[in-house]
């Protein structure tokens, strides 16, 4: 009875929510649905909101552009869904944009929702291109389906640890994580290539994301005297954590991942950010062709800058949009081995895919807080 | 479910044929729901529906402990992941080690009426609040412990989780991929809506024969009044302990069935909010009353679902325009629902019977 | 620099916010019996009206003295945040006083996700950066490193828990307030406006909450709308082990959460051997906190409730 | 033949001598009364035979068995059953389940039994309801056994923890005033109880405030003031006793 009586309100909200879920449009286009999914509730929403953005904007030039895919004029759509960064709700929102008939999915933001996730899509044959989960078990499930156009924790931490010892010269380094599948993922590459490099670890030092006071952990940094300090998490922690830094007195160097490198950081970290190193996978953004332009126009857009992955989900999104038109098929099963074998200038790099998914001869490069600003300092990495 | 068929059908009919035709009619529905459902609002909704299963359990397996025992727990939910990383590291590549399903079950359940037991152990001198703060903080030691057993040894994997967990498989039939039976094609989400069918039904008869018995009503008396539970005589200790390692028997297997399902588990998914949700369920639905639980757990895993899809629909409708973000207007509504639920009802939705007939009325009479 | 006495001043300043904090659940559960969940939802409102405060005030009169400036925001926070805690308490607790007693628990976690999703509509998904309205000076103090914001933290708070211990035990409100915790019924009899006097405990409970919300935002230069969760946790915690109810509990309470979890960070790792290193700072605390009520189950200050036959 | 003993009972509460050196001696089939002023200890002595309050020293032995540090739960087992001064039914129970409640010390269906619905289990359920039926009918309250325990009358709430209280099956019956807030024809029927339960064999001791019902019903009456046994003998002597009108002064006693 009680199944029943919720069924009845289901189907009468699914009623509700079908309506406007057209095929065509009024035009006569073809309606293609991309579904994009990242956490828009919670404490990382505002990341989520970033990727959605970074995708929507894609998908809207691509409208712009008036294509055709197999004689048939497209219009694209993007359906975006929650995922809260709650694992179980990452494979129900999963299973829903299948149902809803997507052809290709930008999500998911985290590596702990991307990975149930993907199962879903692979299972199903949806292509799956993550803007930013940097896990490696995600491409390492064997799934053909599984892509990301964003360095893995193996590569970023490569250059980071190389970086660290041989660039900054430091030997005597304290590592903190913030334990997310992220940051523990980054903190453990970065480790073992420090020891690779002949570097020395002081300590290990954790925390959480739920975290804004570090002091406990950064005093006992302090008492090692490290030359550099690693802090594998994003950057509403590291803002607060660099001012405590200062205020302890540490001297030590700040380096950190892709995470950190955000202008959201800088205003959190005030005049005490100077000075931090943080690493981001591509090159610089205003480098590129068509850069800048997609950093004016998104503020232009949604009044606010760039968070920090945006860039990838737009990537993320014409990698697929490129796929499908070089394929001459929206058909997920045509598409895919074109997907695979992408080779597309992104405002975020080159990017090309593995016999895995994972981003090829993804280079990274390093910037430095000076005089409030990110400094583009080099790139790493790149040939094949 | 029977009590609750027999209620409802004498209270309409009286008659006994009307009854059995509901039993049939109920089990016909319930057979058809995830077709019905994957063929009109889509497959999502048949998960959405196992997970609601799921949590039922779970919302079930908590009643014991609050709405028998009356012991606050806020901490269940560690059951609920003692139960899927034992699921996840007796059936996955991370140990190498693919026990089937019929030996991970009961070791799951039994690991988590272990650590119902442990947990419980210390906390049985404490009341009330003092005791909702100390599960809470068993749940996250829990939680904590899970993510950050990477290392010294490699248990659990820490943050980044355990993959590609076994599904449950029937004679090397694997239940999260589609089968063919009888010409009716059954997807993995299919399958699972029977199979936690089936174990919610279990869970629902066991749950109705405990609290009907013996060690029920201890259960109750416990709640009602301690020291006079004492003076009849009552172990309290053992008898709470009881609850506790019942309780997480439940919220084991339900964990269990979860990491089969999802193929992967992660610290995440047990934290502090999912046991205040499951919470939620049992008080919202009516706390001590197995049916009305069920409605709870039922309702709070398929309401955010439906506000999920409706939130910028309606907004639509009504304004012609999306004026707030629809997933910030989901969780208000949510948030919303909870209190007004609690002041027009504050005993919840469906609570237990005043009366309830556990003597025959001849035995009354004579 | 001395490393210890660094630990112990980190642990003073973190113990101090989570007293603030803690009082206010330990007066609400003093008088009602409740739990109040939402409570770390107020801290986070008011840090984020100080916030639009002092914002504001920046970009219209750039030249305002910062200590007026904080003064105008502080007030602004504390009166929202009163009358914050008079509505919820006024909706969402007062009909249900007489309910069974897990249900001002659930309407105290929707108010909660209430204020959550409400702060984030009105004040946006992001990490807000609180402006520095006052230059950072560091001085030291006993070898360890404290800046003036500490400083303020410190000062401020114990000043208000002082005020509030006196209003509590030596003015007519504060007889009525105790009078109402110990029994409802009597004090209802004795002429005490009941009503009046719940509503007056959640509302300085609230203000202490805002002036807590501003330190926080003022130490830590964030301010985001999930920030009151889990610090209301940590606040609870610190109530029950000081012994709920107990207002110099929940001051002794909130400094030894704050002790045990700088210490506990900073030495446990080494002591064992690297395996319980500062990913554990959480457990150290409930692990303390458990010890502590296996022992004394109504924590350090607690009365010794006796079950009465 | 002794049933209860107390040997040189002490208890003190944080400096405050509750109870100084009390012994006393309940006899099998023995109605036995305790009275004394507001006070005196009468409660205190009551939750140290019940096992709630440990003594600080002295002994206390039942059947011919210590039962000094025993939970409440283990003295009950062991044979004495109590009720409460101020009413401990559980409220949201049925009155019916309530006594089933009671039989729980006699019975032994554990969660095996009752998630099977054994044969074994399923008889022994049936032989409590018909037990408690009977209780009920025992005190007089069996038409109210559908209804739960809040709603009864004060005179019935008292039957009920009675009858609860026999369902344990105790050898000593010990009733915390049971008298309190009855009216006259309730005090009388409640007489004809406690005399009806003797006579099946069931020992009791009675604490009261009603002096003249314990004046009445009581085989011997001791007599507490300041946490000391001042007096312990038959009404009739204990009535004439100087010390026992001297700590009455304001004349209680009739």
């Amino acid at each position: 009875m009680i199944l029943k009586r919720s069924l009845a309100i289901v189907v009468a909200a699914m009623v509700v929510a079908g309506c406007g879920a057209e095929s065509e449009t009024s035009d006569g286009k073809q309606i293609i649905n991309i579904g994009h999914v990242g956490p828009l509730t919670g404490p990382i929403s505002h990341l989520g909101k970033d990727n959605e953005r970074g995708a929507g904007l894609a998908v809207d030039e691509a409208n712009e552009l008036d294509l055709v895919i197999d004689g048939i004029p497209i219009q694209f759509r993007l359906l975006s869904e929650d995922d809260e960064a709650n694992p179980q709700k990452a494979t129900v929102v999963a299973q829903k944009l299948v149902d809803s008939n997507i052809v290709g999915v930008v999500g998911h933001l985290n590596s702990g929702t991307t990975i149930p996730a993907s199962t879903i899509y692979f299972n199903s044959g949806i292509p799956q291109v993550s803007p930013s989960a940097t896990a490696i078990t995600y491409t390492h499930q064997d799934y053909q389906t599984a892509h990301r156009v964003m360095a893995n924790d193996e590569q970023q931490g490569k250059v980071l640890g190389d970086y660290a010892v041989k660039t900054l010269g430091a030997m005597g380094i304290a590592i903190i994580d913030d334990r997310s599948a992220y940051g523990k993922g980054l903190a453990d590459e970065f480790e073992s290539a420090i020891k690779d490099a002949g570097g020395k670890i002081l300590t290990r030092e954790f925390t959480d994301i739920t975290k804004t006071d570090f002091t406990a952990i950064l005093t006992k940094i302090k008492g090692l005297n490290p030359d550099l300090i690693f802090y594998g998490g994003m950057d509403s922690q590291a803002g607060p954590m660099m001012k405590q830094i200062k205020n302890l007195g540490l001297t030590s160097l700040f380096l950190a991942g892709d995470g950190v490198q955000t202008t959201q950081f800088m205003v959190l970290a005030g005049a005490e950010g100077e000075g931090a190193y943080a690493s981001s996978p591509g090159l610089p953004l205003d480098q590129m062709a068509g850069g800048k332009e997609f950093r004016e126009k998104f503020k232009q857009i949604y009044r606010e800058d760039i968070q920090l992955y945006a860039p990838y989900a737009y990537d993320a999104t014409f990698v697929m949009i490129n796929a499908m038109m070089r394929a001459n098929s929206t058909d997920p099963a045509i598409y895919l081995p074109f997907l695979r074998n992408t080779d597309f200038p992104g405002v975020t790099g080159r990017i090309r895919f593995d016999e895995r998914g994972d981003l090829r001869g993804g280079s990274i490069s390093l910037y430095q807080v000076v005089e409030g600003k990110w400094q583009y300092v080099e790139t790493i990495g790149g040939a094949d | 479910m029977k009590y609750f068929m027999q209620d409802l059908w004498r209270r309409f009919t009286g008659n006994r044929r009307a009854l059995f035709f509901g039993y049939v009619l109920l089990f016909v529905a319930l057979a058809l729901l995830p077709f019905l459902l994957s063929n009109t609002v889509g497959r999502t909704w048949v998960r959405i529906l196992d997970f609601a299963l799921i949590y039922a359990m779970l919302a079930l397996g908590l009643n014991i402990v609050v709405g028998f025992a009356g012991l606050l727990d806020l901490g269940y939910i560690a059951f609920y992941a003692v139960g899927a990383y034992t699921w996840a590291l007796l059936a996955s590549p991370q140990f190498d080690l693919h026990l089937p399903f019929w030996a991970i079950l009961p070791i799951g359940a039994g690991m988590a009426a272990l650590f119902g037991v442990l947990l419980g152990a210390p906390t049985l001198r404490l009341r009330g609040d003092y005791l909702a703060i100390v599960t809470l903080g068993f749940g996250e030691i829990i939680r904590i412990f899970l993510n950050n057993l990477d290392h010294p040894v490699n248990v659990t994997n820490g943050p980044i989780g355990i993959n590609k967990i076994d599904p449950i498989s029937i004679g090397g039939a694997d239940l999260t991929k589609t089968h063919e039976l009888l010409g009716i094609v059954f997807s993995g989400v299919h399958i699972y809506y029977y199979v936690l069918l089936i174990l919610l039904f279990l869970t629902i008869v066991i749950c109705v024969r405990l609290e009907k018995s013996r060690i029920g009503r201890a259960w109750l008396a416990i709640r009602e009044d301690e020291l006079a539970a004492q003076a009849m005589g009552i172990n309290t200790r053992n008898v709470k302990l009881l609850a506790f390692a019942l309780g997480a028997m439940f919220g084991g297997v339900a964990g269990g069935l979860f990491a089969s399902l999802q193929g992967f588990v992660s610290p995440e998914s047990f934290g502090l909010l999912e046991s205040i949700m499951v919470l939620c369920m049992v008080v919202l639905g009516g706390m001590g009353h197995v049916y009305g639980v069920l409605l709870g757990a039922l309702l709070l895993t398929v309401l955010p679902e439906i506000l999920r899809s409706t939130a910028s629909p309606i907004q639509r409708t009504l304004f012609g325009e999306v004026y707030i973000d629809p997933e910030a207007l989901r969780m208000l509504l949510f948030g919303l629902a909870l209190i007004l639920v609690m002041l027009v009802r504050p005993t919840g939705l469906w609570p237990a019977p005043k009366r309830r007939t556990v003597i025959d009325q001849d035995i009354v009479e004579d | 620099m001395d490393i210890f006495a660094q630990q112990v001043l980190n642990g003073l300043v973190l113990g101090s916010v989570y007293a603030l904090v803690a009082l206010g659940y330990t007066m609400v559960y003093g008088i009602l019996g409740l739990i109040n969940f939402a409570h770390g939802e107020v801290v986070m409102i008011g840090a984020m009206i100080a916030l639009a405060v002092v914002s504001a005030l920046l970009s219209v009169f750039p030249e305002m003295s910062p200590f007026l400036m904080i003064a105008l925001a502080g007030t602004a926070a504390i009166l929202v945040c009163m009358s914050l805690a008079f509505f919820i308490e006024r909706l969402a607790y007062r009909p249900l006083r007489n309910a069974p007693r897990l249900a001002p628990l659930i309407t105290a976690i929707g108010i909660s996700i209430l204020l959550q999703n409400i702060a984030m509509i009105i004040w946006g998904r992001k990490y807000k950066t609180v402006p520095q309205i006052f230059p950072t000076e560091t001085f030291e103090l006993f070898g360890a490193n404290i800046t003036s914001v500490q400083i303020f933290i410190i000062t401020v708070s114990a000043l208000l828990m002082a005020g509030l211990l006196v209003i509590v035990h030596f003015t007519k409100l504060g007889r009525a307030m105790r009078a109402t915790s110990e029994s409802q019924r009597v004090a209802g009899l004795m002429g005490i406006n009941v009503n009046k006097i719940i509503s007056v405990t959640f509302m300085i409970g609230a203000g202490l909450a805002a002036v807590a919300g501003i330190l926080i935002a003022g130490n830590y230069s964030v301010a985001h709308y999930s920030m009151g969760f889990m610090l209301g946790l940590k606040a609870f915690t610190a109530a029950v082990l000081g012994g709920i109810g107990n207002l110099g509990g929940a001051v002794l309470g909130g400094l030894l959460l704050g002790l045990i979890e700088s210490i506990g960070a900073g030495y446990i790792g080494d002591l064992t051997g690297g395996f319980l290193g500062s990913h554990y700072q959480d457990v150290f605390a409930f692990v303390v906190l458990i010890v502590v009520l296996v022992f004394r189950p109504t924590g350090i200050m607690g009365e010794r409730v006796s079950e009465r036959a | 033949m002794s049933l209860l003993e107390l040997v040189k009972i002490n208890k003190n509460f944080g400096g405050v001598q509750a109870l100084d050196d009390v012994s006393l001696t309940i006899n099998k089939g023995e109605i036995y009364g305790l009275i004394g002023p507001n006070g005196a200890g009468k409660t205190t002595l009551f939750n140290v035979i019940t096992g709630v309050y440990l003594p600080n020293n002295g002994g206390i032995s039942f059947d011919q068995q210590s039962i000094v540090g025993r939970k409440p739960y283990q003295v009950a087992l062991a044979g004495i059953a109590r009720t409460f001064q101020n009413i401990r039914l559980f409220q949201n129970m049925t009155v019916m389940e309530n006594v089933m409640v009671g039989m729980h010390a006699n019975t032994s269906t554990g969660s095996f039994g009752a998630i099977f619905s054994t044969k074994s289990a399923r008889h022994e359920e049936k032989m409590i309801r018909e037990q408690s039926a009977k209780w009920l009918s025992y005190v007089g309250i069996l038409t109210e056994a559908n209804n739960l325990a809040r709603n009864l009358s004060y005179g019935d709430q008292r039957r009920l923890e009675i009858a609860r209280a026999l369902a344990t099956k105790p050898k000593l019956l010990a009733l915390d005033e049971p008298a309190a807030g009855m009216n006259a024809t309730e005090t009388e029927e409640l007489k004809l109880l406690i005399q009806r339960i003797r006579n099946d064999g069931i020992s009791i001791l009675l604490i009261e405030h009603d002096v003249k019902l314990i004046m009445n019903l009581c085989d011997r009456v001791a007599v507490l003031d300041f946490g000391q046994k001042i007096a312990e003998d038959v009404p009739q002597r204990v009535r004439t006793d100087p010390k026992v009108i001297q700590a009455y002064i304001g004349g209680e006693l009739p």
